[in-house]
C-alpha cells in the first residue's frame, strides 16, 4: 500500500467504492491480529493467572465481563459518532457505521449483563442484584435494541439513518445522565454498595490477562464493524438494483 | 374453508416476522415494563419478590394491548379487508384467525419472556411453572378479547388507544384469576386457591374463544358497513 | 370460466353516507354477458353502489339480487371488487400476495398464468414495495383471474395503468364476458367494450341540498 | 487437570462466562460474514440480469479473510 499520509487515507476511506477495495485488503491481517489476541489472552486468563484472594477463581469471570462492559460503552459511543458526523457532514459512510456498529455493541452488552450476572451469583446469592452498574448497562441495552428496532422498521435507508442518527446522539446525551441517576438510586436504597467491580486495585498479574481480553475484544470489534459495513454497502447496492429492476 | 382460514393465519405470521414484526415490540416494551418496576419501587429484593407475578402479569397485558390497533387498522388501511370481509370465510372465522396470528406473535413470545423477566424482578423459584402455565393458560384470552377492541376501532384515528381502553374491563378476569394462580404456589394461600385459579382462568379462556370472535365480527361489521 | 345464465337485479335501492342521502330509487339489471358502465360527476355515488353491491357498505332500503341463488355463498363470495386501494403488502413478494389470494378465494393452486396475463411473471419475486403505481394496480387487478367469479365490480380500474396494460385488462373483460360473466365498471376512461350498456347515476341521485 | 475444570468449586459460573463469551463471538463472527456473503451474492445475482453495467463494482471485492 503506497504511503499515504493519515488524513488521505481517512479521507480514502470515504467513498464505498474505495472503502471497499480498501477494508478488503487489511481485514484478512486484522482478523489474523484478532485472534492472536484473543487467544494470548485466553491462556493468561485461564491458565496463568493466580485466583484471586478474595473472589477465588471466579475472578476469571471478569475478564470477560470488563472487557465486553468497555466495549459495550465503547460501541454506543462509536455509533454517535458517527451519527453525528452523518448528520453534520453528511457523510457517506457515517450512518453505515453506525448502523454496522449497534448489533456489535448490543451483542457485548448482552455478554456483560449475562456474565455479570454469573459473577453476582456467587457472590450475592441471586442472579440479579439492581447494582447502579447492571442497571446502567441493562438501560444501554434498551437504547440499543431502540436503535436497532428502528432501523428495522423505517424501510427507506435514507431517512433511517437521519431518524437512527438522532435516535442515538439523544441516547448518548442520556447515558451519564440516566447512570448518574442509577448511581443515586442505587445509593438512596443501599447506603454502601456491596461490591465493586472488578476490586479496588488490580493486582499485576491480572492486568494483563485484562488488558489482552480488551485489546483482542477490540480489535474483534473493528474487524467486524468492517465486515458489516461492506455488507451493509452491498444491501444498499441490491436494494438499488431491486428498484431498477422494477422500473424496467 | 380451511384454506382460507390457514393463509390468513400464515400471511399474518409471515408478515409478522418479516418487516420490524409486532411480536418483537410486544417483548421490547414488556422487559421495559418489567424494568422500570424496580426503579420505582426501589432494589429491595424481598419486596419485589413479594410483587413479582403481579407485576409480571400487568406487564403481560400492557403488551398484549401495545399490539391490538394493528389487528384489522393495517388491513383497512390498504384496502386488504374488502378482500377479507367478501370471502367464504365467515367474519367470525377470520377474527380468530387473526387472534391466533396475533397470539402466535404476540401473546406465546411474551408467555416465554416472562420467567427470564422474572429474573429481573427476583421472582421464587417456585413461582416459575405455576406462572407459566397460568400465563399459557391466560393468554390466548388477551389475543381473543383484544379484537374486540380491534375491530371497534378500526378506522378510527387515533384508535389504538382507545383499543386498549374498551378493552381492559375485559381483561381484568384474566388478570386477577392469572395473579391469583401465579401466587397462589408462593405466599401462604389457602391450598384450594392454586387449582381454584387455573381452573377459573381456564374457563375465562375458553369463553373468550367464542366471545371474541363473535362480537368482534359484530363490531366489524356494524364499523365498516 | 363460463358461467350460466346469470343476472343481476337491483331494485329501488337506496344509499346514505352518514347523514346524507346519496341516491334512492336507482333499479337496474344486468345480464349474464353484458357490461355495464356508470357514469356521472364526482359524489354522484358510484362507488357507493359498487360498495352495496359488494356488500361492504350497508343497504339502506331496496333490494340487490344475485341470480342463480346459491346457497353455500354469500352474495359477496361470488364477486369481485377492485377498488381504489389494491390491497397489497409491502413487505410481501408479487408472488407471495398473488398466491396468499388464490389460497383465500379457494382458486387454483398455480397463479403465474393471472400474473402472467398482467404481465408480472418478471417481477415475482420482487417485493411489492419495490414496485411502482402502475405494477401495483396490475397486481390488484391480477386477483379478478385467481378464482372464477361472475360479476366484476371495477372502480376506475384504469387509474395508473400504461396503454398496454389497458389493452390488456380490455382483452381480459372481453373474454370474462364471453364467459358469460358480467361487469359493473365506474370509469371516465372510454374502454370501448362492445357490449357495454352506461348508465348515468346523476339521473336517479337526489339533487343534494347546499 | 480435574482441579483446573473444578475451578475452585465455581465451575458452574466460571466456564458459562466463557462458553457464552465463545458463543457470542462466534455467532457474531458467523452472522456478519453470512450477511456479507448473502449480499455479495445477490449483487452479482442482479447484476448478471442487469447486464454488466455494474461490472466494475463486481470485479473490486476479492474475497476476504
Amino acid at each position: 500500500m503506497s504511503t499515504l499520509s493519515t488524513s488521505q487515507r481517512l479521507q480514502a476511506f470515504a467513498n464505498p467504492t474505495r472503502f471497499m477495495s480498501l477494508s478488503g485488503r487489511i481485514l484478512g491481517p486484522m482478523a489474523a491480529v484478532t485472534a492472536l489476541l484473543l487467544l494470548s489472552g485466553l491462556y493468561f486468563a485461564l491458565l496463568d493467572s493466580p485466583p484471586d484472594y478474595q473472589q477465588g477463581e471466579t475472578v476469571r469471570i471478569m475478564y470477560v465481563h470488563v472487557p465486553s462492559a468497555w466495549l459495550a460503552m465503547m460501541g454506543y459511543m462509536i455509533m454517535a459518532g458517527a451519527s453525528a458526523i452523518g448528520l453534520i457532514f453528511r457523510h457517506p459512510l457515517a450512518d453505515v457505521c453506525a448502523k454496522s456498529a449497534a448489533p456489535i455493541g448490543a451483542a457485548f452488552t448482552f455478554l456483560a449483563l449475562v456474565t455479570g450476572s454469573l459473577w453476582g451469583k456467587p457472590m450475592w446469592g441471586t442472579w440479579w442484584v439492581w447494582d447502579a452498574r447492571l442497571t446502567s448497562m441493562l438501560i444501554l441495552l434498551f437504547l440499543y435494541l431502540g436503535y436497532i428496532a428502528l432501523w428495522a422498521t423505517i424501510e427507506e435507508p435514507a431517512r433511517a439513518a437521519r431518524g437512527a442518527a438522532v435516535l442515538a446522539l439523544v441516547g448518548a446525551l442520556n447515558v451519564p445522565i440516566i447512570h448518574y441517576s442509577v448511581v443515586w438510586w442505587n445509593t438512596l436504597h443501599q447506603p454502601a454498595s456491596v461490591f465493586r467491580m472488578g476490586g479496588p486495585t488490580i493486582a499485576a498479574s491480572m492486568l494483563t490477562p485484562l488488558m489482552l481480553m480488551a485489546l483482542g475484544f477490540t480489535m474483534l470489534f473493528v474487524t467486524l464493524l468492517l465486515v458489516r459495513m461492506r455488507a451493509e454497502i452491498l444491501r444498499r447496492r441490491v436494494r438499488g438494483l431491486l428498484l431498477a429492476k422494477a422500473d424496467m | 374453508m380451511r384454506r382460507a382460514f390457514s393463509a390468513v393465519l400464515m400471511r399474518d405470521l409471515r408478515l409478522a416476522t418479516r418487516a420490524g414484526g409486532g411480536g418483537g415490540m410486544a417483548v421490547f416494551f414488556f422487559l421495559i415494563v418489567v424494568t422500570i418496576v424496580p426503579l420505582g419501587i426501589g432494589p429491595d429484593l424481598n419486596l419485589l419478590a413479594m410483587i413479582a407475578p403481579g407485576m409480571l402479569w400487568v406487564g403481560l397485558l400492557l403488551s398484549a394491548l401495545l399490539t391490538l390497533d394493528r389487528l384489522f387498522q393495517a388491513d383497512f388501511e390498504d384496502g386488504s379487508m374488502d378482500i377479507l370481509m367478501m370471502g367464504d370465510l365467515p367474519l367470525e372465522a377470520l377474527v380468530a384467525a387473526k387472534a391466533v396470528g396475533h397470539w402466535l406473535t404476540t401473546g406465546l413470545p411474551l408467555v416465554i419472556a416472562a420467567p427470564l423477566l422474572g429474573l429481573l424482578l427476583n421472582l421464587d423459584e417456585s413461582a416459575y411453572p405455576p406462572l407459566m402455565l397460568a400465563m399459557l393458560l391466560g393468554s390466548p384470552a388477551l389475543s381473543f378479547l383484544g379484537t374486540i377492541g380491534a375491530a371497534l376501532t378500526v378506522g378510527v384515528r387515533r384508535g389504538g388507544l382507545l383499543a386498549s381502553l374498551l378493552v381492559m374491563p375485559f381483561y381484568i378476569p384474566v388478570l386477577i384469576f392469572g395473579v391469583g394462580a401465579a401466587s397462589a404456589a408462593t405466599s401462604a394461600m389457602p391450598s384450594g386457591v392454586y387449582g381454584q385459579s387455573l381452573s377459573l382462568l381456564g374457563a375465562v379462556s375458553l369463553v373468550s374463544l367464542v366471545v371474541g370472535p363473535v362480537a368482534a365480527a359484530v363490531a366489524l361489521r356494524a364499523n365498516l358497513r | 370460466m363460463s358461467h350460466t345464465a346469470t343476472s343481476l337485479t337491483i331494485t329501488d335501492l337506496a344509499c346514505e353516507r352518514g347523514a346524507r342521502r346519496v341516491f334512492d330509487g336507482l333499479s337496474l339489471s344486468l345480464e349474464g354477458g353484458e357490461a355495464l358502465v356508470l357514469t356521472g360527476p364526482n359524489g354522484v355515488g358510484k362507488s357507493s353502489l359498487l360498495r352495496q353491491i359488494a356488500g361492504l357498505v350497508e343497504v339502506s332500503s331496496g333490494s340487490i339480487s344475485l341470480a342463480p341463488a346459491d346457497e353455500d355463498h354469500p352474495m359477496a363470495a361470488r364477486l369481485h371488487y377492485v377498488g381504489h386501494l389494491d390491497a397489497l403488502k409491502p413487505a410481501m413478494s408479487v408472488h407471495e400476495t398473488a398466491r396468499f389470494w388464490a389460497d383465500f378465494y379457494g382458486g387454483a393452486a398455480d397463479v403465474m398464468p393471472a400474473l402472467d396475463a398482467f404481465d408480472l411473471v418478471p417481477l415475482a419475486t420482487l417485493p411489492v414495495a419495490y414496485l411502482s403505481a402502475g405494477q401495483k394496480r396490475r397486481l390488484g387487478l391480477s386477483r379478478l383471474l385467481l378464482a372464477s367469479r361472475v360479476l366484476w365490480l371495477l372502480d376506475e380500474p384504469t387509474v395508473g395503468l400504461d396503454t398496454a396494460s389497458i389493452e390488456r385488462l380490455k382483452g381480459l373483460m372481453e373474454a370474462h364476458l364471453e364467459g358469460g360473466g358480467m361487469i359493473m365498471a365506474a370509469t371516465h376512461l372510454d374502454l370501448g367494450l362492445a357490449q357495454a350498456r352506461h348508465f348515468n347515476l346523476a339521473d336517479v341521485a337526489r339533487q343534494v341540498t347546499a | 487437570m480435574a482441579e483446573f475444570f473444578f475451578m475452585g468449586g465455581y465451575a458452574a459460573y466460571v466456564w458459562p462466562v466463557y462458553g457464552l463469551a465463545l458463543l457470542v463471538v462466534v455467532g457474531l463472527v458467523g452472522q456478519s460474514l453470512l450477511d456479507y456473503r448473502r449480499q455479495l451474492r445477490l449483487v452479482s445475482e442482479l447484476e448478471s440480469k442487469a447486464g454488466g453495467r455494474a461490472r466494475r463494482a463486481a470485479r473490486t471485492h476479492r474475497s476476504d479473510a
